[in-house]
């Protein structure tokens, strides 16, 4: 049995699991605990298989020659459930499936918060069917079932981010969330169409290198049609607005595999449509990812500055990382444009295994937010904080997200920044136009996302973990159960991993990148058997985050050693927090999370249009105030430029439209006379 | 052994039988009898009609070729689902008091009329019959829509009536023309006035004449069919009409005037060898579509809202024949099918809400409709995203071939207007059954009746059997409607 | 690596690093005509607080007592990282001009939280206003520093040394001269001095980085000053070696060449402080919201220089 | 032969005027009657198209109009205008003049949309187009007045056009199944109109549509 | 241009720091008296002028011992000098005032007519601070001279830094307290605080009269009569207020950086 069938029927079987988990949790709604073992047991063993038949068939290049098989046998004429295992697919359904364990393991403790008010069944199955249909997003080899595959996921994501549909807030992220996802299918589905076309087929094969085939107008339609349908499910940022408002109202296991996973279905539908559909891209495409790309990722991280929400600022997190990804993509369009595979290479392996940094420290963080959530029953930070001392393991997990996030050196967040400065640095030489200029800006544009990223991530672990405790609900948090922990610490494990050893992953990519730009890097990256990542050129600069690490524990015998010397005799008192004499610090003396960004919100005040309003009330003189009400508020200039505007033009249009049907009779028999007076005299 | 008759013949009994018996449980019980033997001919007649192309009775005045096998089908299964349900839905409404067992009688005696004639429609081969048939379930469906005697329900009424009439004026005086055609090609003996020779003589009838007919026609028929700008009638009575009517109204009877619509596309095709009444067809199905979607995004009605939904799917279906070329005809009637099953468990879901709020105004039912009769609020939701067109459900496989086939025969302009009027719908049912649905109940309202919920065995049987043909099309269901394309497409 | 090269490196570092803040404090003291503490005086400081009792306040977590550790650590590693005397640096193979930014920003995200921790106000402002300037200013280091790469076309820093060390005319180039600019703009900025922030004030309202460690005390502060001055020394030696890279001792120097290298290296070094000292005692701190504008203008710097590596040549 | 078409002509011109009278005046009970005059010459062409073409099948259909359209009918109508005593068209869309020259316009547009086909007729040059000017006019009657009964008595005169079309277009007239039919249709219709305007006029308590306008949107 | 003439200035003025303690010490203002000398044996036998005219009692003769002026409670306006029909006060112009016991303020017994100097650290202390000392002053309700004296140390002409002593914001990186003011009530509290918020080992410094014994304010119940009431003080520098020199010479000789013969030190 070679290597392709063991990777095929392990996939098979994987995705046979999410089905039987989906079957077993609504057959066990009743019993909430069985239902909850079962649903989220099925999907944990899923993922597992998942991960092996996708690293397996990754790991010994089955990828590159896996033909597509069909999932079973289609009783609809035209309609094949092929599934083609190829690298790109393998790829993503690795990041899935290696979510799809963790989340679920961390579910099984998490749901039993919903134990009593909610149906821990049908989230286990909804649960279950995202992940089934985003695997088969995934893995999917014709256009029909990639479509069905793509919508089943927006449902699933639908209920389950409604699951607590009580609040109007949630039903309206809810619906905001389908209705631009959808918006968005129906440019993939025109997109696909003038595929099929032009090929003939649906199937993906016959859609390799199109568009050197199709005439350039229709081709760079089709390139945008997939931008925006892609676009609004990556969260790139015109189309964004869905994501903060969708992923704080979900379940928190729900929002990590949405911000890990789902709006990665849009990055792989980007790779797959601009590097394997739609043949060598003209210069405009790429620079316009760049650009898209550095745009969202400095508006995500300043968005995410303002907010004092736990799971609305890690949403815009989600958003600034996309654009991360999306930068690298646009470098790599434009060098496959200038004619540089190996770069172009370079480029997309720095997309790529950022997409997969992300989808593990952005799910590690949301699990991280949902275990205070599940402490302490609410996301707003102001009411956090000390939770230091009382959710121990949280806290440790969620700092290792946070160093991972804001890409601190040993960690893998730093990697793929890393290659992603690499390749906008060697991207400079590649033209003469004053294109090449857009490198090191976007470079410049990166390093600030990334400054303000640590800027967002030292105030968000610190205002929630450190200092006391603002609110009775934080001084009363106790550590989350185990399973959830667990789930913590098995993407804690990832992120190190990916970190400390990213050239065991670069071969990974081996088969991806042979399969999109026919180069073959793993070689050229790795140096020193595998300890250094290099940049690619010879002298081009390498890092080794194993050495740092190594270093780092080398250089603790120095201040040890200046320990020995000095302090031996040196002890170490308790006491309170320095307050200049007065009466004792109180937690509402602490600076909380809008005092924190409150300078990055002066300096850029011209994109916040920051408003505060002060309501003072007084008996007798105003200088004596007996309540003081304090209020301010950030512009989300989309939202209140963009999107509402339109909304109300529809709306108003719409209800003047409705005049039409006003009930009179006379009128509606006019409108019949006139139809047929116009088609007599016109038509005949 | 005879086919076509029975069809005809046993609801007529069952109508009448209706009359003399007294207890509506045994009325309800007829109705379903009567369209369950529909449904058994029906299944009969298509292995006929796979068998030997047409099949015909009483020396070529009934006539069924795929197409009418088809329809017969789509009416009998709407039919048998609307009797099972209408049941126990007239038990609550006497218990309520909202209409006197006078009527109820009423309903059970007009619903096998009203499916007779439609079925008289389909299986008519005389175009004068055919037009005698459609005008014979106008004014049986007037007086099911009038059945509540409330101001509203009387003003849907009459306006149905009046433009129903005027419109089937047009559409005769259409047909008085295809026969003047007719009878100009031999004047002195009487040509008969059937469907199967007119086919067989169209390529000599005079064109001019012909595109006068067809102009009629689609002004009259498309007024029963409901395609914008003379569906004006269509949301007032779909809303007022009690649910199982609207059921059959929405889920059918707009079908059967599109197909009479049809037989003169077909007709006037064969004849001009022209897109003369294909581009007509394409203005108003797309009108139809583009139409619907804001009165959907600002609708404050439940029912209206369905009406709507059901203008943009007549609309979808009219302008997938339009596109004439065999996968989107394919597709129409794929899509003719599915909407045949997902349209009456929505209205049978707003009647439950109906009979439970006594109102149909998003306003007065809120939120939370989900938490007051679970089982409806599943179906309706089950059935809602069939309507928008979402994949586990059926509708979506024949937009997307419809679309599909659009955009093989290069017309990707018209594909795509199709695509954002379906969005556009999408976004206003979604949103509006969203606020319907989920959330918490708001204070005061009935409070959740635990009892067994009512209208289920009817909804089951539709969603079961969406379900079922979403994922499974039978091979002689897929032969038939190959067999009815080619013939609309005019390759047959 | 040679170990050698690399304990030689990391003692220098640790004795160099105080004595160049000690001599910025006795300079900056001449010119304000009074003799000032010792040059030598931060070692005292240093030696008694390391001897020192501490006072950890009652509300800190673990990451209070491991922010110092990870501060004077991650200072020492880009030390090492960064060519002092010798040309390819001990570590240079671990991390270029990238993984020295990455952990600076390390050093600095713990030492943030580190401020946080004791829920004081002082500690969260500072910290605050330590992470938005810094973030400020990354993009104009950043761009000067792909500037240079670009031209050297690598990010190792003894890479860019060699470049910029083979032709000497490149030391007049006006790309490197704006960079320069830039790089020393942003070096006031991340150690503190007198433009941005204060380093001897008692206000603390008006301190930046000063607030972070106004809890620490003993041993942790001993390893938070030195780790400052650690950093100070390597963005001092950063400068000096990519822009000036003159007497730097080759790859297979010998010992004359390594001690003239030295030599120089501690010219340049004093040089460099002569500047930062003139450049404290003749200006006043910018109120806090004035300094992105000076941040902004060594962007403009930095986006010039980049300019000026293809239109002047 | 030309004596009889010279005769339908005549018939066919009378109908116009006929019916344009119907469009001026106000009366319900004259409405009836004049509706009753044209069934009758519509009954008479029937006579006279069998009478040539000796076809027997129409003259059925002539003495199925003479029965049902000329005397049942009015007398159906006429009860139920004693029943809801309701005698006054109110205020009309129109006023006279004005639909007067509607009429004038539609019966133009009668000839232009009929002129190539006047080739079919073998019986009267030139009644297509009052059959199509009826139907139009018809129409525009049903759009002119607000009364319910009038509304029916306007769709019977379409529908008097259509029939009216079928006899001078079709050599002589449609089979006799499809005419009986059409004219039962036509029956049960009146009877259900009549009916529904019982019904409106209980809860209405008055027959003017334009009340009915509260289902909007 | 601006940073050009700075500098120039800067530079030709050179450096304007006082050579002491290396060079002679300043000269006093001639109206600073310095220390005072107490010879009991001069006082005749029931002669109580000197102590009905102490504003602060600092003077006292019991009935059966020798006469005793009190130095932490002396304010030195010299009204005893005046007062004196003997002169067996007098000032003697001494500007080494600062000791390191309290009762060493006590001058009339028969041995220490003057004061002691002040000794230096313990062994342990001393080997710590002697290069690097920073002090956290808290000004404990004084009326500001004290600590504007004080901060005058801190300007070019005595430029404290260069002996390694510094103030600082944070009492954490302290190694001992400068207290002036009588410690009133309100600062109690504050004063505690800070002084618990100093890492071991610390010292603590009262400078002033008030600092030491309550200055003009001692006896009122608002004020707890200076810092030894409530903290182990290490160095007593009287005076009222103390002039700089003064505070100086307690400070460098409590590290020990000044060998000086001459009187004994305590």
């Amino acid at each position: 049995m070679n290597m392709n069938d063991f990777s095929a029927t392990l996939l098979t079987c994987a995705l046979g699991a999410y089905v039987a988990g989906i079957v077993g949790a609504l057959l066990f709604q009743r019993a909430e605990k069985l239902a909850n073992g079962v649903g989220f047991g099925l999907a944990a063993a899923g993922g597992v298989c998942g991960i092996f038949a996708c690293a397996s068939s990754l790991a010994t290049g089955a990828a590159t020659a896996s033909q597509s098989f069909a999932l079973f046998p289609s009783l609809i004429p035209y309609v094949r459930f092929g599934l083609r295992a190829d690298a790109l697919g393998c790829f993503f359904g690795m990041v899935v499936s290696l979510l799809g364990v963790a989340l679920s393991i961390y579910s099984l403790g998490y749901v039993r918060g919903y134990y009593g008010h909610k149906n821990a069944g049908v989230l286990g199955a909804f649960f279950n069917l995202l992940l089934l249909a985003t695997t088969l997003v995934f893995l999917a080899d014709n256009a029909f079932f990639f479509l069905i595959a793509w919508e089943l996921m927006a449902l699933s994501a639908y209920c389950l981010v409604s699951f607590e549909h009580e609040h109007a807030e949630t039903r309206n992220a809810g619906v905001l969330f389908f209705i631009m996802s959808h918006l968005g299918t129906g440019c993939l589905i025109l997109g696909f169409l003038l595929l099929f076309q032009a090929s003939g087929s649906y199937g993906f094969e016959g859609f390799h290198a199109l568009g050197d085939k199709m005439p350039a107008a229709r081709r760079n339609v089709v390139f945008l049609l997939f931008l925006i349908g892609f676009g609004v499910k990556a969260g790139m940022v015109p189309l964004h607005i869905w994501l903060p408002a969708a992923h704080p109202v979900a379940p928190s296991n729900v929002s990590a595999l949405m911000s890990g996973v789902l709006i990665k279905t849009g990055i792989y539908g980007l790779a797959r449509v601009c590097f394997d559909f739609l043949g060598t891209p003209p210069n405009w495409w790429g620079v316009t990812v760049l650009t898209l790309g550095t745009i969202s990722a400095v508006l995500g991280v300043l968005y995410a500055l303002m907010e004092h929400d736990l799971k609305r600022l890690l949403a815009y997190h989600s958003i600034e990382n996309i654009g991360i990804i999306l930068m690298g993509l646009g470098a790599a369009l434009m060098f496959l444009h200038s004619g540089h595979p190996v770069l172009a290479s370079l480029a997309l392996i720095a997309g790529l295994y950022h997409t997969l940094n992300h989808a593990v420290f952005k799910a590690l963080l949301f699990l991280g937010a949902g275990a205070v959530l599940h402490a302490t029953h609410t996301r707003n930070m102001e009411d956090l904080g000390g939770l230091a001392k009382r959710m121990r393991w949280t806290t440790l997990c969620f700092l290792v997200g946070a160093v991972a996030i804001s890409a601190l050196p040993p960690l893998n967040g730093f990697v793929s920044e890393w290659l992603t400065y690499q390749s906008l640095l060697q991207g400079f030489g590649t033209t003469t136009s004053l294109i090449r200029l857009m490198f090191p800006l976007s470079g410049a544009m990166l390093a600030l996302t990334g400054a303000l990223a640590a800027a967002c991530f030292v105030k968000a672990f610190g205002v929630t973990f450190l200092g006391q405790p603002r609110g009775d609900h934080a001084r009363q948090a106790r550590e989350v159960p185990f399973p959830m922990l667990l789930g913590q610490g098995i993407l804690v494990a990832a992120c190190v991993f990916l970190g400390l050893f990213p050239t065991v992953f670069l071969k990974l990519f081996d088969p991806l990148t042979r399969q999109l730009t026919g180069q073959q890097l793993s070689q050229q990256l790795t140096m020193a058997d595998g300890l250094v990542l290099s940049g690619g050129p010879a002298q081009g600069g390498t890092v080794s985050t194993p050495g740092i690490a190594l270093m780092l524990l080398c250089l603790l015998p120095v201040p040890l050693t200046l320990w020995a010397l000095f302090a031996r005799r040196a002890g170490t008192r308790i006491g309170p927090t320095w307050d200049c004499g007065q009466r004792g610090l109180t937690p509402q003396m602490q600076y909380t999370a809008t005092g924190f960004s409150k300078p990055l919100r002066m300096i850029f005040k011209a994109l916040f249009r920051p408003r505060r309003e002060v309501q003072r009330e007084y008996d007798f003189s105003p200088y004596f105030t007996t309540t003081l009400r304090f209020e301010s508020h950030v512009e989300e200039v989309f939202q209140t430029r963009i999107y509402r505007p339109l909304r109300w033009l529809v709306l108003r249009a719409s209800r003047r439209l409705r005049a039409l049907q006003a009930g009179s009779l006379q009128a509606y028999l006019i409108y019949i006379f006139v139809t047929l007076l116009a088609l007599l005299l016109f038509a005949l | 052994m005879l086919l076509l008759t029975p069809i005809l013949i046993v609801p007529l009994l069952a109508g009448l039988l209706c009359l003399t018996v007294r207890a509506p449980r045994v009325m309800a019980a007829l109705g379903v009898l009567a369209f369950g033997v529909t449904l058994g001919l029906g299944l009969a007649l298509v292995r006929q009609v796979l068998a030997r192309g047409v099949v015909t009775e009483w020396r070529g005045f009934l006539s069924a070729d795929a197409l009418s096998a088809w329809m017969v089908l789509l009416i009998s299964t709407v039919s048998l689902a609307t009797s099972l349900y209408a049941g126990r839905y007239f038990e609550r409404d006497v218990a309520a008091g909202a209409v006197t067992p006078g009527r109820v009688r009423e309903f059970f005696v007009l619903t096998p009329l009203f499916g007779a004639g439609m079925f008289l429609v389909v299986l008519a081969n005389n175009l004068g019959v055919m037009w005698a048939a459609v005008e014979g379930t106008a004014l049986s469906s007037v007086l099911l829509v009038a059945l509540y005697n409330r101001r509203t329900s009387l003003e849907a009424a009459w306006k149905y009536v009046i433009l129903g009439s005027l419109g089937l004026a047009l559409a005769l005086m259409g047909t008085v023309f295809v026969y003047a055609a007719a009878c100009k090609r031999n004047p002195d003996s009487l040509p008969s006035f059937n469907w199967s020779y007119m086919m067989s003589v169209a390529g000599q009838l005079d064109p001019r004449l012909l595109k006068l007919a067809f102009v009629f026609a689609l002004i009259g028929y498309g007024t029963k069919a409901g395609l914008a700008p003379m569906h004006t009638w269509l949301p007032d009575a779909h809303s007022e009409a009690p649910s199982p009517t609207s059921a059959m109204l929405s889920g059918v009877s707009l079908k059967i005037a599109l197909y009479a619509l049809l037989r003169f596309h077909i007709l006037t095709t064969a004849c001009l060898h022209s897109d003369f009444s294909r581009g007509f067809l394409l203005g108003f199905g797309l009108f139809s579509m583009f139409l619907a979607a804001p009165f959907i995004l600002v609708q404050k009605n439940l029912k209206r809202m369905l009406a709507y939904s059901s203008l943009e799917h007549v609309g979808l279906i009219c302008t997938g024949f339009a596109l004439n070329s065999p996968v989107t005809i394919f597709g129409a009637l794929l899509h003719m099918g599915y909407h045949a099953l997902t349209k009456p468990v929505l209205f049978f879901a707003a009647g439950n809400i109906h009979q439970t709020f006594h109102s149909l105004e998003f306003r007065v039912i809120g939120p939370g409709v989900m938490k007051v009769l679970p089982v409806t609020a599943i179906a309706m939701a089950l059935a809602g995203l069939a309507a928008i067109g979402l994949p586990p459900f059926g509708l979506f496989l024949s937009e997307l071939t419809i679309l599909s086939g659009g955009l093989a025969s290069h017309q990707t302009t018209v594909s795509a207007l199709i695509l954002v009027a379906l969005l556009a719908s999408f976004c206003g049912i979604l949103q509006q059954l969203a606020r319907l649905l989920l959330g918490a109940r708001k204070t005061g309202g009935p409070a959740s009746d635990a009892r067994h919920p009512d209208g289920v065995p009817a909804m089951a049987l539709l969603l079961g059997g969406l379900l079922l043909f979403s994922v499974w099309l039978p091979a002689p269901l897929l032969a038939l409607l190959h067999q009815a394309a080619d013939l609309i497409g005019g390759r047959s | 690596m040679n170990l050698p090269a690399l304990v030689l490196q990391l003692l220098l570092l640790l004795l160099l690093a105080p004595l160049v803040s000690g001599v910025i404090k006795n300079w900056k003291a001449k010119l304000q005509n009074r003799r000032g503490p010792r040059p030598w005086q931060v070692y005292f400081d240093l030696a008694k607080f390391l001897r020192k009792d501490m006072v950890i306040s009652e509300h800190t977590s673990w990451v209070f007592g491991f922010a110092p550790y990870v501060v004077f650590l991650s200072a020492l590693l880009t030390g090492l990282m960064v060519p002092m005397v010798h040309l390819p640096a001990p570590l240079s193979l671990f991390g270029g001009v990238l993984a020295v930014v990455g952990l600076l920003a390390l050093g600095r995200f713990f030492l943030a939280l580190g401020g946080l921790d004791p829920a004081s106000a002082f500690g969260g402002m500072g910290s605050s206003r330590e992470m938005t300037l810094s973030a400020i200013a990354e993009p104009a280091l950043m761009l000067a520093i792909f500037t240079v790469a670009i031209t050297a076309k690598s990010t190792d820093l003894s890479q860019m040394a060699l470049s910029t060390q083979s032709a000497t005319w490149k030391l007049l180039n006006p790309a490197h001269v704006l960079a320069f600019a830039a790089m020393f703009v942003v070096l006031l900025a991340e150690t503190g001095r007198i433009p941005v922030d204060n380093p001897a004030t008692h206000l603390e309202l008006t301190m930046i980085h000063e607030a972070m460690l106004l809890e620490y005390s003993g041993r942790h502060l001993a390893f938070m000053e030195w780790g400052a001055s650690v950093k100070q020394l390597v963005l001092m030696t950063l400068l000096l070696n990519v822009f000036f890279p003159i007497g730097l001792a080759g790859p297979g120097a010998g010992a004359a060449a390594l001690g003239i290298s030295l030599l120089a290296y501690l010219a340049k070094l004093l040089a460099l402080s002569a500047a930062v000292v003139v450049v404290e005692t003749t200006n006043a701190k910018l109120r806090l919201f004035r300094v992105p504008d000076l941040l902004s203008a060594a962007f403009v710097l930095a986006t010039l220089a980049l300019l000026s590596t293809f239109l002047f040549h | 032969m030309d004596i009889g078409s010279h005769v339908i002509t005549l018939m066919a011109a009378l109908i116009l005027v006929v019916q344009l009278l119907m469009t001026a005046q106000r009366q319900l009970p004259t409405s009836i009657r004049l509706f009753a005059i044209q069934s009758l010459l519509l009954a008479a062409i029937a006579a006279v198209v069998a009478y040539y073409h000796n076809a027997s099948h129409v003259y059925i259909v002539a003495g199925l109009t003479l029965a049902g359209k000329v005397f049942f009918l009015p007398w159906l109508l006429n009860r139920l205008v004693q029943r809801i005593q309701i005698h006054q068209e109110i205020e009309p869309l129109f006023n006279a003049p004005t639909s007067m020259l509607i009429c004038g316009g539609l019966t133009l547009l009668g000839y232009v949309v009929a002129r190539p086909f006047t080739s079919l007729e073998r019986l009267g040059n030139n009644t297509l187009p009052v059959a199509l000017t009826l139907l139009l006019t018809g129409f525009f009657l049903m759009i002119n007045c607000r009364k319910a009964l009038t509304q029916v008595l306007a769709l019977l005169t379409v529908e008097n056009g259509v029939m009216l079309a079928a006899v001078a277009v079709a050599s002589y007239g449609m089979p006799l199944v499809v005419e009986l039919g059409i004219f039962f249709d036509v029956l049960v219709a009146v009877m259900v109109l009549g009916i529904l305007v019982y019904r409106i006029r209980e809860t209405f308590a008055s027959m003017d549509t334009s009340k009915l306008n509260q289902l909007k949107g | 241009m601006f940073v050009h003439d700075t500098l120039l200035n800067r530079l030709k003025r050179g450096c304007a720091t006082m050579a002491y303690p290396a060079g002679p010490a300043p000269a006093l203002p001639e109206r600073h008296g310095g220390a005072l000398r107490v010879e009991a044996a001069k006082c005749q036998a029931d002669c109580a002028a000197c102590v009905a005219v102490c504003p602060t009692e600092a003077v006292t003769r019991p009935p059966d011992r020798r006469v005793a002026l009190d130095l932490g409670r002396c304010l030195f306006c010299a009204e005893c000098v005046k007062a004196c029909p003997t002169g067996a006060i007098t000032q003697t112009g001494d500007h080494r005032l600062a000791v390191r016991r309290r009762e060493d303020l006590v001058l009339g017994e028969a041995g220490n007519e003057q004061l002691r100097l002040a000794g230096v650290l313990d062994e342990k202390l001393r080997r710590l601070f002697r290069r690097s000392l920073k002090l956290r002053q808290v000004s404990a309700g004084g009326c500001n001279a004290c600590e504007a004296d004080t901060n005058v140390l801190g300007t070019i002409g005595w430029d404290l830094g260069r002996f390694g002593i510094q103030f600082v914001a944070s009492p954490r990186h302290a190694d001992g307290l400068l207290i002036t003011g009588p410690v009133s009530k309100n600062m109690e509290l504050a004063l505690q605080k800070t002084y618990a918020a100093v890492p071991e080992p610390r010292i603590v410094i009262a400078v002033g009269a008030c600092a030491i014994a309550g200055g003009p304010f001692v006896g009122h119940p608002q004020v707890h009569n200076g810092a030894g009431v409530l903290l182990p003080v290490d160095l007593f520098i009287p005076g009222c207020p103390p002039h700089p020199l003064t505070i100086l010479d307690g400070l460098i000789r409590l590290l020990g950086r000044l060998e000086e013969s001459g009187r004994k030190t305590g």
